[in-house]
């Protein structure tokens, strides 16, 4: 075990990934000599060869285009796109292409390919820094999604993602690479060393696909969110003293219903959190999932506390961002009645 | 900086729209279809610069001359087994297309596609690549599996959607998929497949491996963005690609100008990139097999991708749902001054002395005979079923291959649908 | 009046604008001489010349950049994506571009842009000649998506649209083209010909975007549909002689919640159907906001009858396609309790 | 068809990944530069076909020579004073981003982004344009702004996300717009604007206007399916419009071999559409300037798009995010062979007398304390708020502009945010 931030574990999650299984590759944007952006890929060119670890032209569509041709040879890459908000250029090979893959071929061929890609409000990064567009993948059959929120989980669920046999987008809340965040944006930033999710074993693990995490237990209300939300949420209820039970979703889809509906069926009310603007967000497909699953459980309407349906704003970010008060306000209107 | 509010002295601009030079009612024009001699292109050597192959993009390689003498530097000097294996598989192309295309008129499916006049720049090129590069087709090359061996009755099954598609009745008809012949599964997505082509080609060199892959798109198609990543990618790479480009002049209604065939030639894309670049009369079997072959050592040489330009003609509609005489004069196809690669291979065969009239008789019996087998077995297995629920197919198959793991959700929408398909059957 | 055919009345909608409006141009492949694959934009070139009516080379991304370009200029160009499936490639210049345009420009630039797809099933289109993508479009803040389901609709809302100050999204269901689609795919198809929507004024008009219509009126239970599914939905509950309050959404964003929030509270049951695949589909979105608003009136869960999760498969459509068997449990599952 | 599983007479492949020929540590090299002498390169009528500009495509378009004379047939003889306003506009632009970059250390602002050593690609473009062309900037054409005097303030405002931020604090900083100075809305996303431009181009084509459009991409930015789909609309219809590939060699961490730049020019990217190209020392201001307009005249006459690569070195990071001394030799900007634009234009008025160590204090004291002006006026405004909720800006117009009119659920999220404010400010 070491401690690790979110980064260092996504790195460790290559290496490790790279050192076993050398069809592993790792390519995009500033990823090959400098080590990415956020410096997720760091040393992998130097330990691997520019062979498994290359820069990519700035092509989205050409980096997840060359990827499938890869994944078809039988490789299995790791693909960055830059930041979440630039995947679009890249939407159509995603969807048209990765996804339907197995299906159109009837099971011929398979794409062992994972795309990360820096994900998320909270670092001042405007319109094209901070999106959240998670749920435009979810409706796509096809396709997994998976959004850690900690070190030990982004490790663990990064290799299962690499080694799942489909396409899988792993989207990485950057405002808590460093440290979590609880919202509290007038609070000092605390580090990851202080979590006990820091802590890191240096070889392989995983943490399974489509298995969600009830990262506190609590009888008030169930409270699902995932990536830097988790976060949110723990500080609020803590800061509002509420016994709610914290599900971190982890991964998007395939949901892990189960987890959801035994803790709502034990609570009675639900409140579903994420930063993606609330119209057409995942919140609304897990608002209606579990009415239509817990309906006679539910002591209330399920609240959604989401980011707003406007472009993520600049410097308005903390008007903008879902933080303690959206959040505590919408728990609190679930245990109203 | 000038400021003139009111702009006095600027003319005024007016947008240029292309038109092909003959409409329905018009006589077709094919006058300015420049058509170098055959054998006059010189043949660069196969570890020539990109730069020294940028003459050959603004020609054309042409082998077969209009007596059907193969001539100059690009003859591939075939034996002639060879080409009759060519041959007999362009055939086949032709005969099963027609036989797929009335199954269509008939009902027995939803859709086809003909290759008609470019059966050339299919099979021809399957014949010069090895058995194991992979070729990422769009949905006129079926000629690569023709001339692979894959079963026709097995196409037939995927055009039909029946009980024995290998592909489930998932995909439209024409969209083939064999792994197992290098055949990568045609997208409905025009151009997709070009930088998959080229990633696949980049994961061969990563391995060490000596497969190469070739890669087809449509004149329309090079539009697309895919288009450019794929060059792009391929270039940077050195990736063992063969990026064809199938330039039939025609995309649906639009003609290539509209895709910018009037301002140079698709094969000069390849100077833009700085690769390699060729440009080769579709039509004729000999040039698209030498020039396949020359591209893909090298390839094989690590030299690279090469852009070939494969220039033919769509003879017929675009599809069954396509009529083009209300876009361009009927007679068009027909008119196509580089001739039909059948009838020029076929002359070439003749000229040898290595074919007759006998001979095409008793091909042209024994190929109508197996594809006419291979429908019948195919037809065994069912036609598409349009307005029932009574699917060839097991159903609830529909729900595998869309993960390798069946989550509960699917698992569920399955067990609904068995559910409504017996209430339907009440 | 006169009677027309969808295709026919959004043909006459673009002649109408193109003849009040000078800077009203249509746009897309095999969109000029030919007037389109389905003949929507048929005479149009010949009426008003090929700097008005244009084809376009194989370029979704192009052709919406471009028209993107057209409308900063202040023109409003009518874009045709050839289906709807082909919108991908054009995702990046609609998400992060028009839909962006006005908001981040603060209000310097807007784009009066239409872009027009045939949508959905029901035609053994099979995969890429199928989908039902607008919940991908209703997720994205800046995008008004709209998709008619009878003539009338069509033409007024289409002029709705162009003469409308932002980028409207507007699907056309291909499989009520030619006429009305019941959902019974074995019996005989019925022309526009018989259906009141198919008695359309030549001139212009305006349907107004955001306004949902209740094409039936009744107690048991609301269904919202849009698209074919109103027709289908029509002959399910005459079929099951069920008194459901119908709502045909029209446009899908801006939601016309007033309506449905009236309906709701009436019937007390809703559901909601769209071909589109379920998980992530804008039923979610409607069923989140129908418990969130209508709660303490609802009786029993709010259903959703749509597409399954599965990509669109070409031969076993009538199990795939949401069809009255699929709908009318739904509506009976909602009546249950 | 060969046919041989084991391939043994198959070489083995191997995956090119670019490289630069100098990392850290490593001595800087320029070497491979390729400079033809200024003057030397031939200026084609206005009216020549693009075939006859290609072979510019290899070369580069250069006035000034190293004694600061302007020599050849691009000499776009300017009169001095129009000299002295280019210089002055550059001299301003490297003062704001000066200021500006220290302003982001001090925390005054998120993010900053210089255009050091490229000030000319800008400015002098800008001067050769009418006032009313639309220019499609990326982030380091701010220098178009300076050269239409757009208040530096406001672009001040804007870097500080402050109450006078014309953009209301909803854009990162640099992503400037302003449609009255024809500088049309910078995107985060690369290449959006190209065919953006080329549509505005059209329109402004089909609307019989005489304004034309001018665009900009990065190097590393011509990978983009956007720049394919651009060039080849702009070329299919003739569009008015300029499009400028600012080939500063590095996109971030990557050197232009990554984009493609090792296998031949960005400007060759020409030949392969079809249209007019250029390829421009773009630390040359008079090449600059001489190019754009030869390529605006084209364009006014209704010939089409003209490409044009303005070769310069992107002499500091990135942006504030970005060290380059971790991908590239720390002096690397300093030895950039093509020297720098300012001082290469005040060479050149020293030369024709025009110019003089007077004169220069002058100017940099004046401009300095403008800028220092400016940035007063913009601080009275607030910088940027980052760790309160004490926005400067009147926060409840986040939620306009979304639409034209506000729909209930924006209204609604309005209120709710406004009802947050006030139980955080308790
Ligand atoms: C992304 C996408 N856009 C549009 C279409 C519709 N479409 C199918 S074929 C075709 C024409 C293609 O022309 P070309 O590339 O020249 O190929 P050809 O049919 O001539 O072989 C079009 C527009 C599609 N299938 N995919
Ligand atoms: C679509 C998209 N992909 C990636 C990025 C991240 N990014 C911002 S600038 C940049 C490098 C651009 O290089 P170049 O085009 O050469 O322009 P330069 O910065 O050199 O002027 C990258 C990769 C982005 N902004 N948009
Ligand atoms: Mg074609
Ligand atoms: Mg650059």
């Amino acid at each position: 075990m070491t401690v690790m931030n979110m980064i260092q574990a996504i790195n460790s999650a290559h290496d490790v990934m790279m050192a076993r299984d050398d069809t592993v590759i790792a390519m995009g944007e500033d990823v090959g000599f400098f080590g990415g952006v956020f410096r997720a890929t760091e040393h992998l060119q130097k330990k691997y060869g520019s062979n498994r670890c290359f820069d990519t032209p700035i092509s989205e569509n050409g980096i997840i285009g060359t990827a499938i041709g890869m994944a078809a040879y039988g490789l299995k890459p790791v693909a960055e796109i830059q930041f979440a908000d630039y995947i679009y250029p890249a939407f159509d090979q995603l969807v048209s292409e990765a996804a339907r893959m197995r299906y159109r071929t009837a099971g011929e061929w398979n794409l062992s390919l994972t795309v990360r890609s820096p994900y998320g409000g909270g670092i001042f990064g405007g319109q094209t820094h901070s999106q959240s567009p998670e749920s435009l993948f979810a409706h796509v059959a096809g396709l997994k999604t998976v959004i850690p929120s900690n070190p030990y989980d982004a490790k663990g669920l990064l290799i299962a993602a690499i080694e799942d046999p489909d396409p899988v987008l792993f989207f990485e809340p950057k405002r808590i690479y460093n440290g979590p965040f609880d919202g509290f944006f007038d609070r000092p930033v605390t580090p990851w060393a202080k979590h006990p999710k820091a802590e890191v074993p240096e070889g392989h693990y995983t943490v399974p696909l489509g298995k969600a995490a009830v990262v506190r237990e609590g009888e008030a209300v169930t409270v699902i969110a995932y990536g830097t939300m988790v976060h949110v949420v723990l500080a609020t209820i803590e800061a509002e003293g509420i016994d709610a039970e914290v599900i971190d979703l982890r991964t998007i889809l395939p949901i892990d219903m189960d987890t959801i509906e035994e803790s709502v069926k034990k609570t009675g009310r639900c409140v579903v959190v994420h930063e993606a603007t609330r119209t057409g967000g995942f919140g609304g497909e897990l608002s209606a999932l579990v009415q239509e699953r817990c309906f006679y459980h539910l002591e209330a309407p399920v609240e959604r506390a989401t980011g707003f349906d406007t472009p993520y704003p600049h410097s308005l970010e903390w008007a903008y961002f879902p933080g303690p008060i959206r959040i505590g306000t919408a728990i609190k209107k679930a245990l109203e009645v | 900086m000038t400021s003139d509010i009111e702009r006095p002295n600027r003319p005024a601009l007016s947008l240029h729209v292309p038109e092909p030079n003959a409409r329905p009612g018009d006589e077709i024009d094919f006058s300015h279809i420049v058509i170098p001699a055959a054998g006059s292109v010189r043949k660069p050597d196969v570890s020539a610069s990109p730069a020294e192959t940028h003459e050959l993009v603004y020609s054309l390689v042409r082998v077969l001359d209009d007596d059907g003498n193969a001539v100059g530097m690009w003859d591939p000097r075939l034996d002639p087994d060879q080409l009759r294996r060519i041959y007999r598989d362009m055939v086949v192309v032709r005969i099963f297309d027609d036989r797929m295309y009335r199954a269509q008129r008939q009902g027995k499916t939803s859709f086809y596609m003909k290759s008609t006049g470019e059966e050339a720049v299919a099979v021809a090129a399957a014949h010069a690549l090895d058995r194991e590069d992979m070729t990422f087709p769009t949905y006129r090359q079926q000629g690569i599996l023709v001339a692979r061996g894959y079963p026709l009755r097995d196409m037939m099954c995927q055009v039909y959607s029946n009980r024995a598609d290998p592909l489930k009745g998932r995909q439209l008809p024409i969209m083939y998929s064999s792994r197992d012949y290098g055949f990568f599964t045609i997208s409905g997505n025009l151009a997709t497949q070009y930088p998959q082509a080229v990633g696949w080609a980049m994961a061969s060199a990563i391995r060490g491996d000596s497969r190469i892959a070739s890669a087809y798109i449509g004149d329309g198609s090079t539009a697309e963005g895919d288009f450019h990543a794929a060059v792009t990618f391929a270039g940077v790479y050195r990736a063992p690609v063969i990026l064809n480009i199938v330039n039939n002049q025609w995309a649906i209604s639009s003609f290539s100008g509209i895709a910018g065939g009037d301002l140079t030639t698709f094969a000069a894309r390849a100077v833009g990139y700085g690769i390699a670049g060729l440009r080769v009369d579709g039509n004729d079997p000999l040039a698209v097999f030498a020039a396949t072959r020359w591209a893909a050592d090298r390839a094989r040489l690590n030299l690279g991708p090469t852009l070939i330009e494969m220039f033919t003609y769509r003879v017929e509609g675009h599809s069954t749902s396509d009529d083009p005489s209300a876009y361009r004069p009927k007679n068009a196809g027909a008119a196509w001054p580089l001739g039909d690669p059948i009838a020029r291979l076929k002359q070439h065969l003749v000229v040898l002395g290595e074919w007759d009239d006998a001979r095409e008789a008793d091909l042209l019996e024994t190929v109508e005979a197996e594809v006419r087998a291979a429908q019948r077995e195919a037809e065994k297995q069912g036609t598409l079923v349009t307005s029932s629920i009574e699917f060839p197919q097991d159903v609830t198959t529909m729900f595998e291959d869309v993960f390798e793991q069946m989550p509960w959700h699917l698992r569920e929408q399955q067990a609904q649908m068995v559910a409504e398909l017996e209430a339907k059957r009440k």
